[in-house]
């Protein structure tokens, strides 16, 4: 589904990935592994036509997307919830929820059910619905960005770091969201800090430091990986 | 003069074939809208002499500075005319704030200095090589206020004057000739407006408060429509009288019958009136090198700026020192063949223009036009 | 003393070039003011580039100087050196009144209530007549007077303006590399985070407006003396956009960026004037501002910053070809 | 009073019709555009070139104009604001003080210096109204700029106003929605762009056409937004309005001639007690 | 170790009709580190703005070393020795690692504005000396290399440590951190509260830190503070919390 061939991205004197590989199937769920600084953002940013300095291929579907411009990338059913949150400050958490469908806005789609699905997902956001956004407390500003995400029934979801700043109960909620709408069919490209989780609910999983890739495999396997363990398990 | 080691006694920017004059004012920016028409009426009047052969054979050549209505670029390029160019003269500078900017460094170096586009008294009183022509709004002023009480025998006046240069001495005057007369108590309001406003309702309505006979308006082009309009709309009865800044058709095509009735001074023979051969001539001219303007009554200052100067140039023959032209235009003497009518230098008379009439709008909808109603006048 | 080789040579230059080239005395009157725009500029830097508050009434406070130095000098007679320190404790009261508002106000918000504060000065000078002298302005003000040497010539302004100039940058220069600069930079970063490491924004805010407004006061003081006269008209809106397109141009937060600015909207209409198209210096003052903060996103002083990198670059390429 | 009240109201709606492009600007990327009343005035030369050179009725100049204006709002974008897309908010404006300096340069030597007066949107005898007498034309224009105000605030509220917004807080954010910000940027040029040579033509005939005409409009309208609440629509107009009456009563009862310094200081003092402008809401970034 | 270095007494705070603190009260002893956890949105964030004086509590008081604070400028609250970190990083964007960590010794620069402007030998003096300290502090994080760096150009982790250090380097006694180990793997994590144990001790500290990282809390904590929705829900070792029946269903999961 997304094919990545020798990617690279530069920063000026910053080579942030420098030759990277990676194929996602449509329907897993793969995670992306690395400590800070790896370019694991940088990832995401250069799939979704964020970055300015990139070489290599991105194919989605097929399709080239690799010069595209991000809006266009975004509508052939990619959705990025970025690094940082990223929610509109001064929107109202609806308004937020609102804009995430708008790739949809010409397609017939009730968008009262679509809240009513991320509230689900996330009750604390229908109590603040009417709140500025920018007021929300950091994990309820991750909860929006992430419904926010999930609001344009993405093909490709791509997470980077969902579960920064949430409480522990709702970071297993995550998971378990994130397993449920994979059921669904959507293809999940997962970043995550929180390797142990990451590895769980993943099919398969790449490794980056400094910018390249320095081991993929099944997650399962990965998981009981000594090096990995020790680098990004706390063990 | 400067440097005359050698016989002719030719000053800076003199040669056999060419004068060369200087002129500062804004041409770009906001107040362009003054200074490109007077510069394009004094071009217009230096092209024909030019086409004409020139002033004894020397052809007047005008190098135009830009000070976009600030005295110290005025001031630098002043400096610059005279010590870079070296022109002969300044000639039609325009803006009260450039004009008296430089008063000190032009009165320093002695360049003649004719016509200064400001009607503050101060270059009245400078003397020696200031030569200015248009009228100055303190005798303006009090002329208005005389025709006002002599003539339409009012008893109670207002004034609504614009807060600047031109409105403040425009007071100044009213107030010496009422004194003058004896009559200071026909004053009943004083109305100052900001040059920008747009909504005169306070302003009209102060001046109705004191019912009076006549109303003077001072103020640029755009502010005394605005005001009449407001007074139409308000229904405010008065004998309007302002300024010949407005004596143009711009008044009365801005306000329309609103500007009906109103008196205005004048001193450049109407332009308007088919009959006057002075201003027929300025008209054809200006059109014939300037196809695609209206020509109005800046571009009319423009022209007599020139008119003014070139007849000093004629008067002083070869004799183009500063002194010599200087010499030469104190001998003007109720000079009466340029569009401005009545001028008059000695060695510490220096008013200009001293004699006007008074005009009355008409608004007619095919051809709106102002009718003499005075001949000149003067003060005395 | 090799430390500062780069800014003596630079000095000197700046010496030397009226001696040299023999300027005529209008370019010199030009240089004149782009030296006043200078310090005005610097201190505006301050103000915006490095606190990060925008003013757009500025021209206030260099009108504030100059009329100072116009009524002190012609009612009172008195010396420079009195008047410098009388107008440097005008100007920064003023400043601190107008930092005021400025506590509470950000943005569009400060731009307006500042924008007011230029407009009503610019009133009070040709209203106040009394004092100012209304439309006809002050005339007659005394030139700087040293030892019996006086600053008349346009060549002895000149020094005389680029001896302020030099004071200017050494503690502009200062402020930013220590404390007060840094406390102000941190502000317009992030108020929280100053306010938490023991910042008081009020009083940093306050500073940065006061500091502003004492370049911008004595700066017209010297516009006084230049002129010897002043009208009120010079110090309207147009001057205060003049001001903050300067520091744009030349480069936000940078004192070089400052003085790079001043000698570049100053001096473009001279170089743009020989073109005898109608209107067209100003049009093309127009075009180059706009090509400016295009081509130079930061400001005129990054092609110096670019130059090196070039240079750099150069260097790079030659260790490389050596290796190889 | 009343006459100078409802004369204040009518005066500060063209403020506020001024100010209402600004404010649309402002609210897609923080922008103040400065060239918005050159904008004006330029479009409004461009109407009466139409009426008087090519000889078409008002009611056809009128909207072929607004047509003229949505070109100039993409011309605008595409040499100025799309170029600088990626720099500061203080360059874009430094930017569109150029402009200024270009569209004034260029009316003057295309369209002239001479003042002109431009026709009324209707002409109808004025009405007294308990002692106030007043011009149907000017309550047609009040009326117009409340439609034109509450079309923008229920605009904003759609998904594309949202995106508007959206587009204004966090650029790449807004890509990432799917929001093409190009097209969101060009289209409130034009609109804005389209508000100004609305504005022009409504106010010139109260301030005559000219290479001014909006000058002094301009200065008043962006104080008019930031008085208001330079992020609302309503702002502006309550704004406007208030300006308009201050001034006037402040002329009539205090000075006028101190009457622009009078107005500058309340608005410096309002804008101290409520420092997000009277409509403004607050809004301050948690940490 | 037992002398009180923080008291929260009664502190209330609304939002609009949303009582994000509700009458709260709990100490902190001097030398501790106490952590402070609970489910999103339960008023953490809030209440070290309280302490910051961000936010004026509604009801209530914050003592200090037995003193009260309530009254105080947010930029007088680092003079009693209390310093902190910020949620979403709040580092100066535009000045590189080494400004931000001299304007972290802003306080304890001690030269007027007048001597700054004519740079006297004691101001060059001063400022090395600060310089100098900026490196050993970010050089005991690990970070020295990045002295130089804009923040914005380094990665999330780095610049969590960026701040550390800037809070660090005013030589204060009670550290607020608010979620310092986000962003970072669990190995890096676990380096992280190794490191601040060792900061603690090294520089007399007291510790109230925010984190939903339990394998921090629980290596880290002396005690831990729960809230939900504003109120305290239970308090007590890393070990006690853990077994909580309400902590888990309301925050552990
Ligand atoms: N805008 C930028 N300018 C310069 N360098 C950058 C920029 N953004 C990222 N970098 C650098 O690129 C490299 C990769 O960064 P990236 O954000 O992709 O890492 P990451 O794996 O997501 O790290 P983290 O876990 O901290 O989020 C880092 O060294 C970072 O410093
Ligand atoms: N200025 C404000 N206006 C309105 N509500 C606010 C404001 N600040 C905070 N809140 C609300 O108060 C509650 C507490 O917020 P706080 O930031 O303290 O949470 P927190 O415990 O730090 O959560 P997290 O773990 O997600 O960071 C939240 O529900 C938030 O929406
Ligand atoms: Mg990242
Ligand atoms: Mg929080």
């Amino acid at each position: 589904m997304l094919i990545i061939k020798n990617l690279k991205v530069n920063y000026g004197y910053v080579n942030a990935l420098k030759g990277v590989d990676i194929d996602i199937k449509g329907g897993q769920i793969v995670s992306i592994l690395g400590s800070n600084g790896a370019g694991k953002t940088s990832l995401l940013k250069a799939v979704s036509g964020l970055v300015e300095d990139k070489s290599g291929t991105i194919l989605f579907d097929g399709q080239d997307i690799t010069n595209m411009s991000t809006e266009k990338i975004v509508s052939l059913g990619i959705s990025h919830c970025p690094e940082g949150r990223r929610i509109f400050p001064q929107l109202t958490v609806e308004e937020n929820l609102k804009i995430g469908a708008y790739v949809l806005r010409n397609k017939k789609v009730n968008l009262q059910e679509e809240f009513e699905r991320v509230y689900a997902f996330f009750p604390k956001l229908k109590e603040r619905r009417r709140q500025v956004a920018g007021t929300l407390s950091g994990g309820e500003q991750q909860m929006l960005a992430i419904g926010r995400a999930l609001m344009s029934k993405p093909k490709l979801l791509m997470l980077d770091e969902p579960s920064l700043g949430l409480a522990p109960i709702i970071v297993n909620e995550i998971f378990k969201i994130i397993k449920q709408i994979n059921s669904e069919g959507v293809t999940v490209l997962l970043i995550e800090q929180n390797a142990n989780g990451a590895l769980k609910i993943s099919d398969y999983s790449y490794v980056l430091e400094l910018g390249q890739v320095v081991s993929e495999g099944d997650s399962k396997k990965l998981l009981n990986d000594e090096g990995i363990r020790k680098s990004y398990l706390g063990a | 003069g400067c440097g005359k080691e050698t016989k002719t006694t030719l000053a800076q920017g003199v040669d056999e074939k060419t004068i060369k004059v200087g002129t500062i004012g804004p041409t770009s920016g906001p107040i362009a809208i003054v200074g490109v028409p007077m510069l394009h009426g004094m071009q217009a009047y230096f092209n024909m002499v030019n086409d004409l052969g020139g002033v004894n054979g020397r052809k007047i050549e005008l190098i135009a500075k830009d000070d976009q209505f600030k005295p110290d670029l005025a001031l630098q390029k002043a400096e610059e005319l005279v010590e870079k160019d070296k022109v002969f003269a300044i000639v039609g500078q325009l803006g009260t704030p450039g004009c008296l900017g430089t008063l000190d460094y032009f009165k320093e170096k002695g360049i003649p200095a004719v016509y200064q586009g400001t009607g503050v008294s101060a270059f009245a009183k400078a003397k020696g090589n200031y030569f200015p022509v248009q009228p100055n709004y303190t005798f303006e002023g009090g002329l208005l206020v005389k025709y006002a009480v002599d003539n339409l025998k009012a008893n109670s006046i207002a004034i609504i004057y614009g807060n600047d240069d031109a409105g403040k001495e425009e007071l100044e005057g009213v107030k010496a000739q009422l004194k003058k007369m004896g009559k200071e108590d026909v004053l009943k309001a004083e109305v100052p407006f900001n040059t920008q406003d747009l909504d005169f309702s306070a302003h009209v309505q102060k001046a109705a408060e004191v019912k009076p006979d006549v109303t003077i308006v001072v103020g640029y082009q755009k502010a005394v429509p605005g005001i009449l309009l407001e007074a139409k709309k308000q229904g405010f009865k008065t004998q309007f009288m302002t300024s010949y800044i407005n004596a143009d058709l711009t008044m009365l095509t801005l306000a329309k019958d609103a500007a009906d009735g109103v008196i205005v001074t004048a001193w450049v023979p109407d332009i308007t009136d088919p009959n006057n051969q002075a201003a027929k001539k300025f008209i054809e001219t200006y059109k014939k090198y300037f196809p695609n303007e209206t020509p109005n009554a800046f571009a009319a200052a423009g022209w007599v700026a020139a008119e003014v100067f070139v007849e000093g140039l004629k008067r002083a023959g070869n004799d183009l020192s500063w002194e010599g032209y200087i010499k030469a235009m104190e001998t003007f003497k109720d000079w009466n063949d340029g569009i401005a009518k009545g001028i008059t230098y000695t060695k510490d008379r220096r008013n200009g223009v001293e004699k006007m009439y008074f005009m009355k709008a008409v608004w007619d909808e095919k051809m709106p036009r102002f009718e003499k109603i005075s001949d000149f006048v003067g003060l005395e | 003393m090799k430390k500062y080789m780069k800014q003596v040579i630079i000095l000197a230059i700046f010496i030397l070039l009226p001696l040299v080239f023999n300027f005529n005395r209008s370019f010199m009157t030009l240089l004149n003011m782009a030296g006043i725009y200078v310090v005005i500029a610097i201190g505006f830097n301050i103000l915006l580039g490095y606190a990060g508050q925008i003013s757009l009434g500025h021209a206030a406070f260099v009108g504030i100087g100059a009329y100072t130095t116009a009524i002190l000098s012609t009612k009172c007679n008195l010396s420079f050196i009195l008047i410098i320190p009388i107008v440097i404790l005008i100007s920064g009261i003023l400043g601190f009144i107008l930092g005021l508002p400025a506590l509470r106000l950000q943005g569009n918000y400060l731009a307006i209530a500042t924008l007011g504060f230029g407009v009503a000065f610019s009133h009070i000078f040709m209203e106040w007549e009394s004092v100012t002298g209304g439309f006809s302005g002050i005339k007659g003000i005394n030139p700087p007077n040293l030892f019996g040497y006086q600053f008349k010539t346009r060549l002895s302004m000149y020094y005389f303006i680029l001896f302020f100039i030099v004071v200017s940058i050494i503690f502009a220069k200062n402020l930013i590399k220590t404390k007060t600069g840094r406390a102000l930079m941190a502000i317009r970063d992030s108020e929280y985070a100053a306010m938490s490491l023991g910042i008081d924004v009020a009083k940093y805010k306050t500073i940065a407006f006061l500091i502003s407004a004492i370049y911008a006061g004595v700066a017209g003081s010297l516009y006084a003396f230049l002129f010897r006269q002043v009208y009120p008209n010079t110090f309207d809106v147009g001057m205060s956009l003049n001001i903050l397109a300067m520091i744009v141009i030349g480069g936000i937060a940078s004192i070089e960026g400052s003085v790079v600015g001043a000698l570049f909207i100053t001096l473009i209409p001279e170089f743009l004037k020989n073109i005898k198209v109608q209107n067209a210096s100003f049009i093309l003052t127009g075009l180059l501002l706009i090509l400016c903060v295009m081509y130079f996103p930061y400001g005129l002083v990054d092609i110096y910053r670019r130059f090196k990198v070039w240079l750099k670059k150069k260097a790079a390429v030659k260790d490389e070809g050596v290796k190889v | 009073m009343s006459q100078v009240i409802v004369s204040g109201i009518i005066t500060g709606s063209l403020y506020a019709l001024a100010a209402l492009g600004l404010v649309l600007i402002f609210k897609t990327s923080d922008v103040v555009n400065f060239a918005q009343g050159e904008m004006a005035m330029f479009c409004t030369f461009i109407a009466y070139t139409f009426m008087t050179f090519v000889g078409l009725p008002y009611y056809i100049a009128f909207p072929l104009t607004i047509i003229c204006a949505g070109i100039l709002g993409v011309i605008v974008y595409r040499l100025i604001i799309k170029p600088l897309s990626k720099s500061n908010v203080l360059s874009i404006m430094i930017a569109t003080l150029g402009l200024i300096m270009i569209l004034n340069g260029l009316a003057g030597n295309i369209f002239g210096f001479e003042t002109k007066s431009f026709p009324k949107l209707i002409n109808a005898k004025n009405i007294n109204i308990l002692g106030v007498s007043l011009e149907p034309n000017s309550l047609l224009i009040v009326l117009i700029t409340f439609a034109i105000m509450l079309s923008l605030f229920f605009y904003f509220k759609t998904m594309e106003g949202i995106a508007i917004r959206a587009v204004a807080q966090d650029v790449d954010a807004a890509k990432l929605m799917g929001i093409s910000v190009k097209r969101v940027t060009v289209t409130t040029w034009i609109i804005s762009s389209m508000l100004a040579a609305t504005a022009g033509m409504l106010i010139a005939p109260t301030t005559f056409l000219d290479i001014n005409m909006m000058s002094e409009v301009h200065l008043k309208s962006f104080c008019a937004a930031v008085l208001g609440g330079f992020n609302t629509f309503v702002g502006p107009a309550v704004g406007g309005v208030l300006i308009g009456i201050l001034e006037n009563l402040v002329g009539k009862y205090i000075s006028l001639a101190w009457k622009t310094v009078f107005a500058f200081i309340l608005i410096i003092v309002m804008l101290v007690v409520r420092p997000n402008g009277l409509c403004g809401k607050s809004y301050r970034r948690k940490v | 170790m037992n002398k009180q270095a923080l008291n929260f007494k009664d502190i209330t705070i609304a939002f609009g009709g949303l009582k994000a603190i509700d009458s709260l009260s709990f100490d902190v002893k001097e030398g501790e580190i106490v952590g402070i956890i609970g489910p999103n949105g339960a008023g953490k964030t809030t209440l070290f703005n309280i302490i910051s004086r961000f936010y004026k509590q509604d009801t209530g008081k914050i003592e200090v070393f037995g003193e009260d604070v309530s009254s105080l400028k947010p930029h007088d609250v680092i003079n009693k020795g209390i310093v902190r970190t910020f949620q979403n990083v709040e580092l100066f964007k535009h000045m590189t690692v080494l400004d931000n960590l001299l304007i972290g010794q802003h306080r304890n620069l001690n030269y007027n504005i007048f001597s700054s402007l004519i740079m006297t030998r004691r101001v060059k003096r001063i400022e090395e000396d600060a310089k100098k300290r900026a490196f050993e502090i970010l050089n005991i994080l690990g970070i020295g290399n990045y002295a130089y760096y804009y923040p914005i150009n380094l990665p999330y982790g780095i610049q969590k440590k960026v701040e550390l250090a800037r809070a660090l380097i005013s030589n204060p006694k009670i550290l607020i951190l608010d979620e310092p180990a986000a962003g970072m793997n669990d190995t890096e994590t676990i380096d992280l509260s190794n490191k601040l144990k060792e900061l603690k001790d090294k520089f007399n500290l007291t510790i109230i830190v925010i984190e939903h990282h339990m394998p921090f809390v629980m290596n880290i904590c002396d005690r831990v503070v729960v809230l939900n929705f504003g109120k305290k829900i239970a308090e007590g070792t890393p070990n006690e919390i853990k077994t909580n029946p309400q902590v888990i269903e309301a925050y552990l999961g």
